[in-house]
């Protein structure tokens, strides 16, 4: 069974790693990503970054994509943690986590998992300038084509 | 009654995170709401002014133009999401 | 300037994962990955892998590997640990840590760096089974092909 | 003297980490100390048995059957890697 939540809070990704990890000794390789506030956007400085989500569908969509990571690769556990509110450069987002008994499908499933929530999570980044001004991030492209690719089945 | 929810920029340009609504009788699906909404005021008319930068969701799950809305539905609109 | 150690010790991939970040603010994304050592093999119980390496060489070896990682993507820094001597089933063997602006860089360096430590990095695994018999683990195939995907350039 | 190290199943095999060797005239390249090796005794007959799954390193950089050697290197044989 997949772990997933959305929290105001930090995580700590040594201490879920853990959690995945605790009690069993049949994992050959964890797999993980941590998404992190950049102090800069475009050349230009942030001072903050706020995420605005949906709540209840948010829960629902991170419980649809990890189901669907632990369908397409041999899953020992999978952990997603993503937060929302007011962030600062240098803070933690995101934190993808998996485990299985072979490195390729949890660095696999670790990609697939980021590349799905960033188009299919509703989470909406709003980014704070140096003057005070705010203003939202704007999808791209590329996260479009990065989610495509496990569509396709190129990857 | 239908639930309108907004977010993000939607949030912003409608006024209001969510409201109220008895769905006309001419809309049966979220394309058609949309057109609704746009034409209601102006800050639906802002809102709603670029289809293509239009999400929706329907009992929380995405939903595409064509999908039906009804009484009764939670029906969200947002920008294409930005989270990860 | 990568990190890049050989050691007996445990490691605390939250711990090394927060010296990587730590004073910063420009990182994007960390990517991760940790190998287990797994309580089977070839459906065989184990009970302890034991790793032999080349003292002086190895830690040579692994610097050249995370240099070349660095040369490849735009990485703001790496870690490398891995662990030689007796390890149990459940315990950590090696480590993985690629931090950059795009979380795609962090993620192709992060399976870069472990397909190439399995080719590249003078260690052999000596497995331990349940009846107290020893016996050298075999290179696979798959781990060549896995490394031979970033010279080809396909990956 | 070169200086001849061993490792994992060459080093039992060998029965011995390592050994100081001065390579005859014959031997000026990896491929012909192993053949040298393979000579000398029944432990090296089985330790270097399968060319296929022999390594080596000069000067700890991993070295090809052509690669030279000559006295005063540190040189190394050990089968495929198995680390990560």
């Amino acid at each position: 069974m997949p772990s997933v939540r959305v929290q105001a809070e930090s995580f700590d990704p040594g201490a879920e790693m853990a959690a995945l990890l605790a009690g069993r000794t049949d994992v050959g390789g964890v797999g993980c990503f941590v998404g992190v506030v950049r102090d800069s956007a475009g050349g230009q400085p942030i001072r903050s970054m706020t995420l605005e989500h949906y709540p209840g569908m948010t829960e629902r969509a991170l419980a649809a994509i990890a189901a669907e990571a632990e369908a397409r690769w041999a899953l020992q556990g999978c952990t997603v943690v993503h937060r929302y509110g007011r962030l600062l450069p240098g803070e933690p987002i995101v934190l993808v986590l998996t485990a299985s008994p072979h490195r390729q499908a949890a660095l696999d499933a670790t990609a697939f998992l980021i590349d799905w929530l960033k188009t299919r999570a509703p989470f909406w980044k709003q980014e704070e300038s140096a003057d005070g001004g705010a203003h939202w991030v704007e999808a791209r492209d590329s996260d479009d084509a990065a989610a495509a690719r496990w569509e396709a089945g190129t990857a | 009654m239908a639930r309108i929810l907004y977010f993000a920029s939607f949030r912003e340009r409608m006024g209001r995170t969510e409201e109220a609504l008895t769905l006309p009788p001419d809309v049966a699906t979220v394309g058609e709401l949309v057109a609704f909404l746009r034409e209601r005021d102006g800050a639906g008319a802002q809102a709603f002014a670029h289809p293509a930068t239009v999400r929706a969701a329907v009992n929380q799950e995405f939903a595409a133009p064509g999908s039906p809305v009804q009484d009764a539905d939670e029906i969200a609109f947002f920008p294409p999401v930005t989270g990860g």
